[in-house]
């Protein structure tokens, strides 16, 4: 894990390696213990904790009412927050995949999203969605989307993803914190990743990139697992003497294009890597930016790395070719710059 | 009851006068004719409680207590209105009175109502829910599974099926399997049909709905029988149903009945009917006026309120 | 219908050892215990007919003649599999032989079996769908939506809801307002619960309500009372059933129930049984052997059949 | 209505000025003639004839067989139709709006654009979702949207949008045809507008995108109602002295990239136009597609003319100002112009 440049971290806090899952609880258990108005409600999130355990445990510490086992009703569940949140709650709800999130899509949208525009601002919204995405676990198609160019696109939501436990921590307190509408990604590939995570509360800002790794040849912007990816790239390729800088943009919307356009602007080239199907994914807005604001300053196209066009197969091998690997970023890196080496 | 009656409809004759000389635009959905079914259920709520509405909202608005002159600026798109012009008829909303929105979707305000009535269980707050949908609501999933959940969860909550027979030129016999009213067992709850023109029987059955949510003793499922004597909007010309029918209905008006009913009970005097009456009347020329003589919004309002 | 269940339960069986030897991986939901439904609805249905099955799907797919080896390659992820690998076990499809489809979204297939019923109507084509759901799925708008459309359109389809108590932790009874079966009224057609682990009575009572369907006098709904005596998935340890509940129900295990019934009523001996599991065995053996043998699909098969 | 190129409608023959609505009422009336597997279903098609009157009269025609009047249910009409194509028949399910689609999501998503390659192609789903989007009738924030990028970006749909009566007919035709799933997107501010349709049968393929006007200057990419501000915005430079192509890309999916890289070639500079909120939206992908492929060729950034970060708002004044104009348009492709001229 590269060095995050979260400002709020304490420089010299003690840390501790935990998983992504636990950083998640953690996030959850703190801010229930801070807000009374803070609850949980989803599928399976008591007695089952959670089909990534992020909620293990926390029935027992705060008991039916404030984490609450809901039948399987996606929509009611994305309903019932707009409810409970109009009149002042604070609800976190977990769909168990964000590929259910379909069921849901008319609260989240016409509803969460716009009642405090509809209504002219008389009324306010602190919801948190949360949404285990992405591939790499064999689940087969209706498992494993990256859906989140739809939701970034929707005016009166924001969208939150992490690669770390550290940013999935302080992400998520900050998003629990929001008054508005947040839905949060977490990478279902990365929740058994370790991290450091500091034994003191912090929180990250939501709309702020974060260098994962520092580079002067090609800015490789991405997020969530794929910075994983993009790092393996990038030690591969300082080998050959590129040197890669890996932007972890974190908050799809609102998007840092400053910290994006910062980088591209020293480095005159960008891959954007994504895992979502490749066609209409929210790396063409990254890449539409990045081209738009910075076009003086790019020396190449800036290239896609991104999934197939077409739903995430079953078999090992053929999952495994769906969606972007560091060889494929790598590949992308290098057609980047050839030509202006 | 009978001045809130009288407020809807005189409210919604109004609008539909001023839509008409295209003062506005958009959607507009009248609820003219069952007024008693708002007006009754909302009598029977404290101060404070909680009700989701549908795109056939303005009765339930007004009976929960909303200003008519914000209502009417807002229909006219000025931003004096409720949303600031943002809404429109289809989503005024009067959070402040407790008033969560109308709902330009059918069915969507059944898990919103289960969510605020969650929120009161959580908050220990008394505050009791009434989601407010139509007849052709009872089909959708949003419908379903908020009821569903709502006794799952034991929340104060009451559903308000408002049959007026059709939606849109669908009858609602066509569209339910069964009648909405008849499926409280599936539910697990109680329910009930009844004359949803006749305000003084949904008030006392919608009271003791009320009373039994607030008592936590969890939801119930009512079906208001009523009639749509409008088109579905202010557009409709179809010939889906015929005049017989509507005579029928408009025969069964609900604020005549219960000015019948009032007068042969002497409970009120024709005086007093035509006192409430001016003074809708001056309520109703006064938001007419605040409207017209309210500013149109500005651009700089677009991209605002989007995010707090 | 021995062969069937004997069929069924060591498909899995086998899988899972294949499955612990890390010969296939992600998610494996087993159907032990629950053999007697799937076999006896699907023994009333004719070939040509069709069923929707669910996540938890080979039994179904078993039941209405899919071929183990195909299947098995399909668990393998291979291109020999039902769905060349791409499926795997929580979408193995067989529409030739009439299986739409085991599902990963519960209860999505219900508005799919509709339309496949609808289809029939429309075509004339005589045939009745089944669809298959889990209790979980009761609460679902899809549930909703699908059942009374079906109702509504008066389509030969018959849903049957398959009550094994759970819906991974979380108790039918918690997540049900109402038990599926009793819910017949709500939707206008005749419902029952019924004892899921009798391969007799499931036969029976599917079969007039199937015949009910095929003869253009609508749906029906049938819950099968049943008990998944694995986890959830392969991967479920969670404590949160007793071992009491699950002895009770190993007890009541349909396959045995079968044996007992067929040797006391001497309609079939112990070797007509053994010969019986032999036969079975040797299709288990053949099934693996076929999958373990069949070659991984190459990198140019991710983007084929997207589009036709 | 400028030129159409539709490669199969006959050159020279009899055409008559219809409205939209009708063109597209005589696409589904000839389709169901020629195939008895046709059938409509939808909320309101029969007895009202449609929000929109397009299959005004088709009930009386065909009979309630195939004209299928359902309850308020999108879920299980986008499952139905799912059911119905895979068993052999080709439905064509109507949403009275798009802005519904969030209740049919998982229907559409999971179900309809992924069974065929879960099934290993063992299914075929000819499936025909017809909807309406868009805002200008006044009608707020749930009844106004342009989702379009949605579903562009999910592999298994093929996504279709018209700006023309006679476009309209030809691409329906071929939908209707077309063995996958087809989600058939018509702008309802422009059902009641006229153009000309030939009297004899045509259809035109998908995957074609169509210039609507040729120009050397700029190319202005964009579709649906926005085609017809785009030709305004050119003819109102056209007095400036600036050439506009105008090109109509109606397929969003397969976006036809030849036909919009072939005027950026010539133009140097391009400006793409949408409804949609500009933020994810489907311009971004036809942005960044140009700017990777035709790099070389761009003097200029590609610029984007885009609904605002809104719900659409129901005051006129506000509803107007939330979506592109021609004079937005025009001003957008000034400022592409800007230096380079
Ligand atoms: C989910 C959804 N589907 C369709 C519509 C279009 N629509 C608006 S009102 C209406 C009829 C509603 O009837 P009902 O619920 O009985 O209410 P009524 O109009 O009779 O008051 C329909 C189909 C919608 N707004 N939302
Ligand atoms: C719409 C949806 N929500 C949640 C899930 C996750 N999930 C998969 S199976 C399951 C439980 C289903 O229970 P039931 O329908 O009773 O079937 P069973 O597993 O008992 O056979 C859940 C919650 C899902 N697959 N689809
Ligand atoms: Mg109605
Ligand atoms: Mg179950």
């Amino acid at each position: 894990m590269a060095v995050t440049s979260a400002p709020d971290a304490p420089a010299q806090a003690a840390t501790r390696q935990i998983f992504m899952s636990q950083a998640l609880h953690e996030a959850l258990d703190e801010e229930m213990a801070r807000d009374p108005n803070v609850f949980v409600m989803g599928e399976e999130v008591g007695i089952w904790g959670g089909a990534y355990n992020v909620t293990a445990g926390l029935l027992e510490k705060w008991g039916e009412a404030r984490i609450i086992d809901t039948p399987i009703s996606e929509a009611a569940i994305g309903g019932a927050a707009v409810g409970a949140a109009v009149t002042g709650c604070r609800p976190v709800a977990e769909f168990m995949y964000s590929d259910f999130m379909g069921i849901a899509m008319d609260q989240i949208v016409n509803q969460a999203a716009k009642n405090r525009y509809m209504f002219g601002g008389a009324a306010k919204l602190p919801i948190t969605y949360r949404a285990p995405f992405g591939a790499g676990t064999g689940n087969a198609a209706q498992h494993t989307q990256s859906l989140e160019a739809w939701f970034a696109h929707v005016p009166g939501l924001k969208v939150v993803t992490c690669s770390s436990p550290h940013d999935a921590k302080g992400l998520l307190k900050s998003s629990i914190r929001e008054d508005n509408v947040v839905v949060f990604f977490e990478h279902k590939a990365i929740y058994s990743m370790r991290g450091p995570v500091p034994e003191d509360e912090y929180t990250i800002p939501l709309g702020l990139a974060d260098v994962k790794r520092e580079g002067s040849d090609v800015s490789v912007v991405t997020y969530a697992r794929q910075v994983h990816y993009a790092l393996e790239a990038a030690e591969q390729l300082a080998g050959e003497g590129i040197d890669v800088e890996v932007v972890d943009v974190r908050t799809l919307y609102p998007l840092d294009v400053d910290t994006i356009l910062a980088s591209v602007n020293k480095t005159n080239h960008a891959v954007v890597v994504y895992e979502a199907a490749r066609f209409g994914g929210f790396g063409a807005e990254i890449a539409s930016q990045i081209q738009e604001h910075g076009f003086d300053d790019l020396d190449a196209p800036v290239l896609r790395v991104a999934g197939s066009h077409s739903p995430i197969p079953f078999s090992e091998p053929l999952e495994k070719g769906a969606i972007p690997d560091p060889e494929r970023i790598a590949a992308a890196i290098r057609e980047s710059l050839q030509g202006s080496r | 009851m009978y001045r809130t009656m009288r407020r809807i409809r005189r409210f919604e004759e109004t609008a539909e006068v001023a839509y008409r000389a295209a003062k506005m635009r958009g959607a507009l959905h009248f609820y003219i004719g069952e007024e008693a079914s708002a007006t009754g259920v909302c009598a029977a709520l404290n101060e404070g409680d909680f009700i989701t509405s549908t795109h056939r909202g303005h009765g339930h608005c007004i009976a929960k207590g909303a200003r008519l002159d914000k209502m009417m600026a807002e229909l006219y798109g000025r931003t004096t209105g409720y949303c600031g012009g943002k809404g429109g008829s289809m989503h005024i909303a009067d959070v402040a009175s407790g008033n969560l929105g109308a709902n330009g979707i059918v069915g969507a305000g059944v898990p919103i109502a289960v969510g605020a009535a969650l929120g009161s269980k959580l908050r220990n707050d008394g505050k009791v829910t009434v989601c407010f949908f139509g007849d052709a609501a009872g089909p959708t999933g949003a419908f379903h599974e908020g009821v569903n959940m709502g006794s799952v969860l034991n929340v104060p909550v009451v559903f308000v099926c408002e049959n007026n027979q059709y939606g849109m030129a669908t009858h609602t016999e066509y569209a339910n399997a069964a009648p909405v009213g008849d499926r409280g067992p599936a539910y697990g709850m109680p329910s009930e049909r009844i004359d949803g023109n006749d305000v003084f029987e949904v008030y006392a059955r919608a009271k003791v709905a009320i009373d039994r949510a607030r008592n936590g003793e969890g939801p119930t499922l009512i079906e208001t029988i009523t009639y749509r004597q409008k088109g579905h909007t202010i557009h409709d010309s179809k010939g889906y149903r015929d005049e017989e029918e509507i005579a029928k209905w408009i025969a069964r008006d609900p604020i005549e009945r219960f000015k019948r009913v009032a007068l042969e009970a002497k409970a009120l005097t024709d005086e007093d009917l035509q006192a409430i009456d001016d003074e809708v009347e001056e309520a109703i020329t006064q938001a007419e006026e605040f409207a017209e003589a309210s500013p149109w919004p500005t651009l700089d309002a677009i991209e605002q309120d989007v995010y707090v």
